[in-house]
């Protein structure tokens, strides 16, 4: 069955997020006065095969270890969700 | 005839192009910081230059096009004075919407500094009236995101305004096309200007190849020549 | 808490507790703890690094300070220094090498300079090993991020593959800033009653303990997770230079230093330590990024991007003006006082109070040292293994192999040439940028020869020193000075002192005898992993001036019919040679022994070729030895050569040797009796003439430009 | 009140995503051969002040009009979510 997952990846909050800093910045010079912060992250869409939603995150999990995800300074969360396609 | 420089923070080329014109035109030049909300100076051409501003961060230009001194630049774009963008300069020109299109990540999703050769499409503007049409020149190139991109409809429109004055190209055929473009350009495109001819784009650095004595050339001078040019004429000097 | 935690041995805590006379505290143990490492206190290597020779006519400030200057002439000066950032690329290769940059950058800065060159030496593992390729990948990406974004362009570098560097690659980089020499700031200017201003990026919790972390070896685990790593900003960095120049052209501070290791703590101390101050330092004042963050923390804390500026009363609020234009936090933390302590208030509570010195004025270590037992059979070289059957395939597989391919595709991937001030860049055997407002051109070698270094460290560094010198002679320069990185093993194993030791006697010897002095430098020991540790690794960066640009001898200029000449003896040593390395697996036997006073008469000659334009190109033999320098200077040249030399010794020797002063130079016809003329009283031979698409060699070979250039280009 | 909102940003199908290229050939060369598909984009995470949920979503929408989103190049969802500080 094809599953899509999606991988959200962010800056870990003891790192410093230099580029969601400066979107905050510009954000509230552009006039949005009531945002409270601006964090900037990677999403990774992913469609692959695999037997069950399970083995589908499973699968997912070991690629972001393997190469989408930095543990050193990043975190990242799995969404998986089963395609009809 | 007087030249503003606009100075963002993170820019890095501001200091080089300053430089560059001062040696080349018989100008004046002001250094204005973005968050300036006039030209003080009423120049006749304002330069955007390279560099990261705003750390390129979210997409190169983008935080740039937010500044205050953009509503002056694109009142001095009204009144049909020049506007030249260089690399990150040319960015915040299509994140202003002055100029049409996006510069996007190199399919290398490398940053290239290379020579980089260019073949003059166009010289109906105010910054290639020394060119012929047909020369090759080599300006050096240095960005991550200069992949110049814009839906096939728009695209069309625009070689068809004859709004493409550089295409990346081959230094010894002569020819050009997306074959030469490093980075990936659509049709090959290193620099385009608006329908007027007032404001330029271009990814490649002119200013890199303007002193015998450095390592980049020196093709860039009949380029400041063309703007010298679009002065005399003018009567602007 | 246990002094051993903090890194401190029994009889270094003996000696604390001497010197206050009662117990430290458990932050004045950490603060102690961490000023006292390797790291920071370079205690195993500083009596050797006394043995430098230090002064020199140009030099305006040598060691002790952030970073070297030298006088260039016309007021201006060079700030240069090279910095390793081993350990963190090691752990991560991207940020690692990213704010290796970004640390040197600031060291220029701290000198008043603006920075504008950047080079680097990385040192990579198996290059048959993917894993070697993904890291250096990450580390190239890494400084092109930083480097290109901070506008600094990079001039040159160094890359070598050894299996010695598997699991612990080697990053160091180097950097340069030009600065008016009324203008330089120093870090021993502070005054009591002065501010203590913090510019820059809040304080978090990356790099805390960094130090120490650098001061012992990786353990194999050390990949897993690890708080340690910094991460870099360049943006902040970029405003955070032109803040500081800003500053100080206005003449708003009297003192400066960049947070390196151990961040607020080293700086603050060193500061107020070198200027015979004490300081006041209040915790609560410092803007910080996370929460709950411990005093030690804080004080260790490697957050990158920030400048400790010490700035009178008077100057206070346009200081922050200036910092606000730029959009940067800044924050008076602390006060200097003139009982030369060190004191840490939190609100009213004094926690830390201890006297200056004790975090200053650090211990020395003496390691015994021992010729390593294998030293012997390291030098033994048998030279029947290093036949030649086809000398035509040997020079392709040295211009293709890892050390000896184009390394486009790193320098590719940095901007060689903002700034508008690059003469020769990376891809040219000598890089040079022009010295600003004037005609003058300052030229920079990087060299490292580890191979040459682990048969032999004394001769191996000598050597590498002797390179770096011809590359600027025979460019036409006068050196000036030089910065050095020191990258060995644990000090603490006899066997790896004595490879340190005999290095920089090396160094130091050749530096002394050739009127280089060493103005700056920086040393990474513990490079080794459980499976080994490194060669010997020294690198130096030697600085040189021209004061005509016009004058200076380039590589790779040669023309169709220039007489190729070589000059120097027609054979070096084949011992640990790119050839011999080839043949062999392994580096065996030693290089050249160093040759002082043929080394005068070389640089005597060779600026004189450069000033007076008797030769077209000119190219000094470094790896692969004459062959190899041929080959390169006809693919960069574009045409080829016909040469015709008898052996003296072997053909493999004359082809492939290397060391000594050597240098092939291409003459163009009318100048022949003016080069000969220089050269008189030097050993000369014109081996050749530059003609057609090949490099041919009498009945040995001809091979096509072609065929050399795809090697060189492409590699293995 | 305080909303919380996440923004993805998506290449647009005629532009070529090179980084989900890259990013697909790497994984399939580490052997994941049952990934069909992947695409790379950025997640920008906002915490922002807002009367509602509606509120929230027309001001995060402006925000990428005016400087998140290049819709040139570019697609967004917005997704919105009450926060409980
Ligand atoms: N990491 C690097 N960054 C920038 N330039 C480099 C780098 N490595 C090598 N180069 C450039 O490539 C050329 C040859 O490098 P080098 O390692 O010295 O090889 P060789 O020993 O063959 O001279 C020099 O111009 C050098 O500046
Ligand atoms: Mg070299």
């Amino acid at each position: 069955m094809i599953f899509k997952a999606e991988v959200h990846i962010m800056p870990r909050k003891t790192v410093l997020d230099t580029q969601g800093k400066a979107v905050e910045k510009t954000l509230i010079h552009l006039g949005y006065t009531s945002l409270k912060e601006a964090n900037v992250g990677k999403i990774v869409k992913i469609r692959l095969d695999a037997e069950s939603a399970d083995s589908a995150k499973k699968s997912v999990e070991s690629m972001c270890q393997d190469l989408l995800v930095n543990e050193l300074t990043e975190t990242f969360d799995i969404i998986i969700e089963a395609s009809c396609k | 005839m007087k030249t503003s420089i606009v100075v963002f923070p993170g820019s890095s080329c501001d200091r080089d192009i300053e430089r560059a014109i001062s040696e080349t035109l018989n100008t004046q030049v002001d250094m204005v910081w973005h968050e300036e909300t006039t030209f003080s100076n009423d120049p006749d051409l304002v330069i955007l230059p390279g560099g990261y501003s705003f750390g390129g961060y979210l997409r190169s230009g983008a935080m740039a096009a937010c500044s205050n001194i953009i509503e002056a630049i694109k009142t001095h774009a009204a009144k049909g004075k020049m506007i030249l963008g260089i690399a990150n300069g040319f960015q915040i020109l299509t994140e202003a919407q002055l100029l049409p299109g996006a510069l996007i990540p190199n399919t290398s999703l490398t940053f290239i500094c290379q020579k980089a050769y260019l073949r003059v499409e166009q010289t109906e503007n105010m910054f290639t009236s020394d060119y012929k049409i047909g020369d090759v020149v080599q300006f050096p190139i240095a960005h991550h995101e200069g992949l110049y991109f814009l839906p096939p409809s728009e695209l069309k429109e625009l070689e068809d305004a004859g709004q493409v004055v550089f295409r990346y190209a081959d230094p010894v055929t002569g020819e050009s096309g997306a074959e030469y473009a490093l980075e990936g350009s659509l049709n090959g495109i290193a620099g385009i200007c608006n329908k007027k001819g007032n404001i330029l784009g271009l990814m490649p650095h002119p200013e890199r190849a303007t002193f015998k004595h450095l390592n980049g050339g020196v093709d860039g001078i009949a380029f400041w020549k063309s703007i010298a040019k679009a002065f005399g004429e003018r009567g602007g000097f | 808490m246990d002094f051993h935690k903090v890194g401190l041995s029994d009889s270094e805590y003996k000696t604390i507790l001497e010197i206050l006379g009662r117990e430290p505290n458990a932050l004045e143990l950490e603060l102690i703890g961490v000023m006292w490492s390797e790291h920071c206190s370079y205690k195993s290597t500083r009596p050797l690094l006394k043995t430098y020779p230090q002064k020199g006519k140009h030099v305006v400030q040598g060691q002790g300070e952030n970073a070297g200057v030298v006088d260039l002439g016309e007021g201006w000066g060079l700030a240069f220094k090279v910095e390793s950032h081993n350990h963190p690329s090691a752990i991560a290769p991207f940020h690692g090498a990213a704010t290796g940059i970004g640390g040197i950058v600031r060291d220029i800065i701290a000198m008043g300079a603006r920075p504008a060159v950047s080079m680097d030496g990385l040192f990579f593992g198996d290059s048959n090993l993917q894993k070697t390729h993904t890291l250096a990948k990450e580390v190239v990406k890494g400084i092109g991020f930083y480097g290109n974004a901070v506008g600094v362009p990079v001039l040159g570098g160094k890359t070598f593959y050894s299996p010695a560097y598997n699991g612990n690659p080697l990053v160091n980089a180097f950097g340069a800033g030009f600065v008016r020499l009324n203008k330089i700031a120093s870090s021993q200017t502070a005054k009591p009653g002065e501010f203590a201003v913090l510019v820059g990026s809040k304080t978090g919790r990356d790099g805390i303990a960094g130090a120490s972390f650098a001061s012992r070896e990786l353990d194999e685990n050390d990949n897993a997770s690890n708080p340690n790593i910094q991460i870099g900003d360049p943006f902040e960095e970029k405003l955070l230079i032109e803040c500081c120049l800003d500053i100080l052209d206005k003449d708003l501070m009297t003192s400066m230093q960049d947070m390196g290791a151990a961040g607020i703590l080293s700086s603050s101390s060193e500061i107020a330590q070198k200027s015979g101050c004490g300081i006041d330092i209040q915790v609560l004042q410092i803007p910080l990024r996370d929460k709950g963050m411990e005093p030690w923390e804080i004080f260790l804390s490697e957050s990158q991007e920030r400048m400790l500026l010490i700035v009178k009363e008077e100057n206070l609020d346009d200081v922050f003006k200036i910092t606000k234009h730029y959009d940067l936090d800044c924050k008076t933390i602390g006060t200097l006082t003139d009982n030369r302590r060190y004191k840490v208030f939190k609100g009213d509570e004094l926690i830390a109070n201890l006297p200056i010195d004790i975090l200053g004025d650090t211990p020395v270590k003496f390691w015994p040292s021992e010729v390593p037992a294998d030293l012997s059979e390291r030098q033994a070289i048998d030279l029947s293994t290093l036949k030649t059957t086809s000398p035509a395939e040997d020079i392709l597989k040295l211009i293709a192999c890892a050390n000896g391919n184009s390394k486009h595709r790193i320098w590719e991937q940095y901007d060689s040439m903002v700034q508008l001030h690059t003469i020769m860049g990376p891809g040219s055997p000598v890089a040079a940028v022009e010295v600003p407002e004037t005609k003058r051109a300052c030229l920079l070698t990087m060299e490292a020869e580890p191979w040459k270094c682990f048969t032999d460290p004394y001769l191996g560094a000598s050597e590498t020193m002797a390179l770096s010198l011809r590359g600027l002679w025979l460019s036409g320069a006068d050196a000036l000075g030089m910065t050095n990185c020191l990258n060995f093993a644990s000090p603490e194993k006899s066997e790896r002192f004595y490879e340190l030791k005999e290095s920089i006697k090396g160094l130091a010897d050749t530096c002394r005898e050739l009127d280089c002095p060493v103005v700056s430098g920086n040393v990474s020991l513990y490079n080794e992993t459980v499976s080994a540790p490194i060669y010997p690794t020294p690198l130096v960066v030697t600085a040189g001036l021209i004061i005509n640009r016009d004058e200076i001898l380039k590589a790779g200029m040669t023309r169709s019919g220039d007489k190729i000449y070589l000059v120097g003896e027609n054979d070096g040593s084949l011992g640990a040679t790119r050839y011999q390395k080839m043949k062999n697996g392994k580096p065996l036997g030693k290089t050249v022994e160093p040759d002082y006073e043929n080394e005068k008469l070389f640089r005597e000659r060779a600026i004189k070729t450069a000033r007076e334009k008797t030769a077209n190109s000119g190219r000094v033999l470094a790896g692969g030895g004459l062959a190899v320098a041929l080959a390169n200077e006809a693919i960069s040249s574009g045409v080829g050569m016909n040469i015709s030399i008898k052996p003296q010794t072997t053909v493999e020797s004359l082809l492939f040797s290397e060391g000594g002063a050597r240098a092939i130079y291409s003459v163009p016809n009318n100048k022949i009796k003016e080069f000969e003329n220089t050269w008189n009283g030097f050993s000369f031979d014109c081996i050749g003439t530059a003609t057609g698409d090949s490099l041919s060699w009498d009945n040995l070979f001809t091979i096509p430009i072609s065929d050399i250039s795809k090697a060189f280009l492409e590699g293995e």
